[in-house]
């Protein structure tokens, strides 16, 4: 499926800034060049309003069926932030374009419509939105959750910076299980050593102050 | 026979999973079968999640350099890539054009390795368990390459932000000449054994078969996408590291079959084609390798303290043996990136199963589940069922329930 | 010989046969592993590996599964075992003649080879998982599928026998005296290779091993059939998989290989006994390595739908060639 | 043959020394640890290990003579696996944890830390005296 026409970066924003004028916010392109030849990949970015989203993908549609890479997500402070990562012009060679509508979903109202009706691989990233932001995707195919357990508790999200992300209870720091708290003195250093010795004196001191500790029973079984 | 439709088909239960020999990584399958036959197929990911992402938001770029390389136990250099790519966009670091022929080089040989690997698994799953020890012994070459330029096998720790951590020796190139010789030579061999025994034929041509329009619309990606005519390959698309240097052609099925059924058989043509252009790649990376630093900021101190200014976001993409990986970062002048979400290639392609598994039968569900090559992951952790209740079992106390055991059997 | 004497005779035989058995198959199930690791380019097991493994399989706890019907699922491998083992009171081993035997024993021989197979079907359905309940269906599907070729090949020279004119063809022990290939001309030497194929087929199938273990098929079903099985009634099942071995080995030996080294040189009568055992294993060593390691170690497992269009159109086929042949060949032997 | 055109490798393997290797012994000895005691006394061999490349990045080393205690080294550790003591100015190393990045031994300005060749790490106890470096 090639695309009739291929459009610089420039023309594909234009298309999307003449056809929804107020609904995008920002839009910037950033380009980048590596290995000898430099030449150059090319990256949009499209601040959208949220009622826009749905238009823009069908309008992105028109220009190059995308592939949608994935949605990600940003808890930023007073409302969370959406960008879905597409790319269009795949099989031209060096002529892909990733294309990001960013839309930022203000707490108070965490919703947005789902994009799986255009593009039926984006239900797999809508879920793992829904439990991961605590966003709700609205007209969602399928609203199960992905990643996490069916007992973790409701309510809590783990991208999410505010009261509703992981408490502190939730982490169970594994390096630090079993870690023995107490360990017996570290050998002495050969006082001809260097300058250190008067701090190692005095860490010794108060190293050896300490019981020196049974460490078999820390052992497992 | 019957007319009522309802007693002729009564569909019944099949699970496999979270773990099952079918299976190399957890994951949860329900299928609904009539006979052999699978009428509906459905899962459940996340088995095992890990939080990686949770995890990196609480760390420093160095350090989640290094968590990339564990986010798959075979694409250790992919992941840490796009990672890196993304932060060098952010903070506008120039990556010195040799690291870009390292990154090059060490990714290409993580494609040898892990493309046979693939097709060791997937001739186990067939149950041709010859084929599995033949590819695996065959895969040492590169491995053993592998190890030699970045100083271990699996995660070899040689990306760091603003170039690679370790260049490639002047003694160490014979050994790469030899091994690119090596799959040279075995490559008519290996497509002989893979593609002309008549049992691989039986059991996966028109076997799990995902068509164009699938393919598109579940947003597929690598030889999973390939496979299905959709070409789609970002190291020919999107021009990063040396990539943009070389000249390259994505991998079609049709090219060497004549025609793109999108079943089994042409994933496991297209894999197996790869590996011989990834020695092509490898061969053309070494003729233009320029010379110079292979990073751009030697001093870690000093990019510490970078971390800290960088303001913005981007995304750093590459082509894993499995196909796209995908990174977003954004920094905003904390130590640790504010947001950094991670697309593993399996992630594109999990949505894929669907459409392959249903109407094929319970023998197919190895070789389908694994044709698109997932790497999900795993962690050491046991969900009890048990009436209905579930709960998760620590390492601790398995091992306690375990000396119980032995002690009660042993009294 | 009194009552006693024969009764002792056969319990003796019995005893002594299952010892040997047991003992045997588990060794060929050894060398089987050692010759599939070669080929692999591996090391492989220990030529004792399975003994160990039996061993600890006897030491460890037997788990009958909630779902389980006890009193059949504990059953089931007992009767694998056993009926294994009677099939082996029936066959010549090198010169050593039969325990029990008779007219038209090579029938019933056919018949009893399914007895361990239905063991473990109705040990699967028992089990109560659907892993089980799967592969006992898919044996059930094999056991029908096989059925056809290998009663071709054992008729077609049990008739072959008694067109030649010799007495009770349906005995092993006159085929195993009467070795078939003097008795054929050239042609149905011909017939004879296509049987001899089609029952070196059949083996793996009989045995569950790849390309014909759909109804176990680790990747698919994890064990099948015998996934819940576990601790002793396991270790039964795997020695009666050791016995089945010997079965089906002895069995083409019998039928296709019967020469003994003592009808060719003169040797003392306890020398000779000693001789044709040896030679006899040797022979089974040889349909191991061909009809189960080779055969497992160079192709893919078979779908179900494929191992039944196998048996039943192409190997029914190739044995109908077969016969036709041996027939073709009886009939210009002018008999 | 073209259908299975396994067999005739397979049969050459047949005649060919196998690939494995046999590190430690050929077969599982029934006592690994009365093998390996063997092993220590002399009366038995070990087959030797795959030798490891040049810069292979096996156990940590840390020598404490020139360690100020900046604690560099524990900031870009991804694992937690080193410990600082701040009062010692000294670090202690969980290798059990360690994730042989060698990151550390990068930052490390006065070079106290180092990657050795060992790589034979297992133990049943993660704290166990050889898998704590100090």
């Amino acid at each position: 499926m090639k695309p009739a026409k291929l459009l610089t970066p420039e023309e594909v924003v234009a298309v999307f800034a003449k056809k929804f004028g107020k609904g995008i916010l920002e839009s910037r392109i950033t380009e980048r060049c590596e290995g000898v030849g430099k030449r150059p990949s090319y990256d949009i970015w499209l601040d959208i309003d949220r009622d826009t989203l749905h238009p823009a993908v069908r309008e992105l549609i028109a220009i190059h069926f995308p592939h949608l890479g994935v949605i990600s997500g940003t808890d930023i402070g007073d409302a969370v932030e959406l960008n879905y990562h597409f790319s269009i012009y795949y099989g031209t060679k060096h002529g892909e374009y990733m294309v990001t509508l960013t839309v930022a979903l203000p707490k108070s109202d965490l919703r947005v419509a789902t994009i799986a009706d255009l593009i039926p691989g984006a239900v797999f990233s809508e879920r793992e939105k829904q439990e991961m932001l605590g966003v709700e995707v609205v007209g969602i195919p399928d609203g199960r959750r992905l990643f996490l357990p069916e007992e973790f508790p409701e309510g809590v999200y783990p991208w999410r910076k505010d009261e509703t992300g992981i408490r502190d209870g939730m982490v169970k720091d594994l390096w630090a299980v079993g870690r023995p708290a107490n360990r017996p003195a570290r050998p002495a250093i050969p006082p001809e050593e260097e300058g250190v010795v008067q701090a190692a004196e005095v860490a010794e001191a108060k190293v050896t102050a300490r019981e020196p500790a049974p460490a078999e029973e820390e052992r497992h079984e | 026979m019957s007319d009522d439709p309802q007693k002729k088909m009564t569909p019944y239960t099949v699970p496999i999973g979270p773990t099952h020999p079918a299976l190399k990584e957890p994951v949860m399958f329900t299928f609904q079968m009539n006979g052999e036959q699978i009428l509906k197929a459905d899962f459940a990911p996340g088995q095992t999640h890990r939080g990686i992402e949770w995890m990196g938001m609480r760390r420093n770029p160095v350090q989640i350099v290094h968590l990339t390389d564990r986010i798959c136990g075979i694409c250790g250099v992919s992941h840490s890539l796009a990672f890196a790519r993304a932060m060098e966009q952010i903070m506008e670091i120039e990556v010195p054009e040799r690291a870009d022929y390292v990154r090059t080089i060490i990714a290409e040989f993580e494609r040898i390795q892990s493309h046979l690997l693939w097709a060791g698994v997937a001739a186990h799953e067939l149950g041709f368990d010859t084929l599995l020890h033949l590819t695996w012994r065959v895969r040492e070459q590169a491995m053993d390459t592998i190890e030699l330029l970045t100083g271990n096998r699996v995660n070899y720790g040689i990306i760091q932000v603003g170039g690679v951590r370790r260049d490639f020796t002047p003694d160490q190139f014979p050994a790469i000449e030899e091994t690119l010789q090596y799959y040279s030579d075995l490559k008519s061999k290996l497509l002989k054994i893979f593609l002309e025994d008549k049992t691989i034929q039986m059991r996966c041509r028109d076997c799990g078969v995902l068509s164009y329009d699938d393919a598109l619309k579940l947003c597929t990606v690598g030889p999973t996408a390939r496979a299905s005519g959709l070409n789609m390959d970002v190291r020919v698309d999107y021009p990063f590291a040396a990539y943009g240097d070389l000249a390259i052609e994505p991998i079609l099925p049709d090219a060497y079959m004549g025609e793109t059924r999108g079943d089994v058989f042409d994933r496991i043509v297209v894999r197996l084609l790869e590996v011989d252009q990834s020695v092509d790649i490898i061969r053309q990376c070494l003729d233009r390798m320029p010379a110079g630093e292979v990073i751009a900021e030697p001093k870690l101190a000093k990019l510490l303290n970078q971390f800290k200014k960088a303001h913005g976001e981007a995304l750093g993409r590459h082509e894993a043996p499995r196909g796209e990986v995908l990174h977003y970062v954004r920094m905003d002048g904390k130590e640790h990136p504010t947001s950094w979400k991670v697309k593993a290639s399996s992630y594109s392609n999990l949505m894929s199963w669907i459409p392959m598994l249903e109407g094929e039968q319970i023998a197919d569900i190895p070789i389908i589940v694994a044709s698109i090559d997932p790497c999900l992951s795993c962690t050491d952790r046991v969900a009890v069922v048990r009436s209905g209740e579930r709960g998760i079992m620590t390492k601790e106390e398995l091992h306690r329930l375990s000396v119980e055991k032995t002690r009660r059997l042993s009294a | 010989m009194t009552l006693i004497e024969t009764i002792l005779a056969a319990v003796g035989g019995t005893v002594a046969m299952a010892v040997f058995g047991i003992v045997a198959g588990l060794f060929f199930l050894g060398v089987d592993r050692k010759f599939a690791a070669l080929m692999q380019a591996r090391i492989g097991p220990p030529l004792r590996q399975p003994f160990i493994d039996a061993a600890k399989l006897m030491r460890k706890e037997n788990i009958v599964p909630e779902n389980a019907i006890p009193w059949i699922f504990n059953g089931a491998p007992i009767l694998a075992l056993a009926s294994a083992i009677t099939i082996l009171l029936y066959l010549p081993v090198g010169s050593i003649m039969p325990v029990l035997g008779g007219a038209g024993d090579l029938i019933l021989v056919m018949y009893l080879l399914t007895i361990p197979a239905l063991a473990m079907v109705v040990g699967g359905f028992a089990s109560g998982s659907p892993y089980a309940t799967v592969g006992a269906q898919r044996e059930m599907v094999i056991l029908i599928a096989y059925e056809l070729p290998l009663a071709i090949a054992i008729i077609a020279i049990a008739w072959r026998l008694s067109m030649a004119g010799i007495a009770d063809p349906f005995s092993l022990t006159t085929i195993a005296a009467n070795p078939v290939w003097g008795v054929v001309g050239p042609v149905g030497a011909v017939g004879l290779l296509i049987l001899l194929g089609i029952l070196a087929w059949v083996t793996p199938a009989e045995l569950s091993r790849i390309p014909f273990d759909a109804q176990e098929a680790e990747t698919e079903l994890a064990g099948g059939l015998l996934v819940e099985y576990s601790g002793k009634n396991f270790a039964l099942f795997y020695l009666a998989q050791a016995v089945k071995t010997i079965v089906m080995a002895a069995l083409a030996v019998a039928l296709f290989l019967p020469w003994n080294l003592s009808s060719f040189v003169a040797m003392a009568p306890a020398v000779a006994v000693a001789a044709d055992f040896v030679f006899f294993l040797a022979k089974v060593l040889l349909v191991v390595f061909f009809s189960i390691s080779l055969i497992r170690v160079s192709m893919a497992r078979f779908r179900i739908n494929q191992i039944v269009s196998i048996y039943w159109v192409w190997l029914g086929l190739a044995g109908f060639v077969g016969l036709a042949l041996v027939m073709i060949d009886a009939i210009l032997a002018g008999v | 043959m073209a259908t299975l055109p396994m067999i005739p490798e397979l049969l050459r393997q047949l005649f060919r020394t196998p690939a494995t290797n046999a590190f430690p012994a050929k077969y599982l000895p029934s006592s690994v640890t009365e093998f390996l005691a063997k092993v220590g006394r002399g009366e038995a061999a070990i087959h030797p290990p795959v030798p490891v490349p040049k810069d292979f990045r096996g156990k940590i080393t840390y020598d404490p003579t020139g360690c100020t205690g900046c604690s560099l080294c524990a900031k870009v550790c991804p694992a937690h696996a080193i410990e600082v003591l701040k009062d010692e100015k000294r670090i202690r190393i969980y290798v059990s944890q360690c994730i042989f990045c060698s990151q550390c031994t990068d930052i490390c300005p006065k070079g106290s830390l180092a990657m050795s060749d060992a790589f034979l790490l297992a133990d049943e106890n993660r704290y166990a005296d050889h898998l704590i470096v100090e």
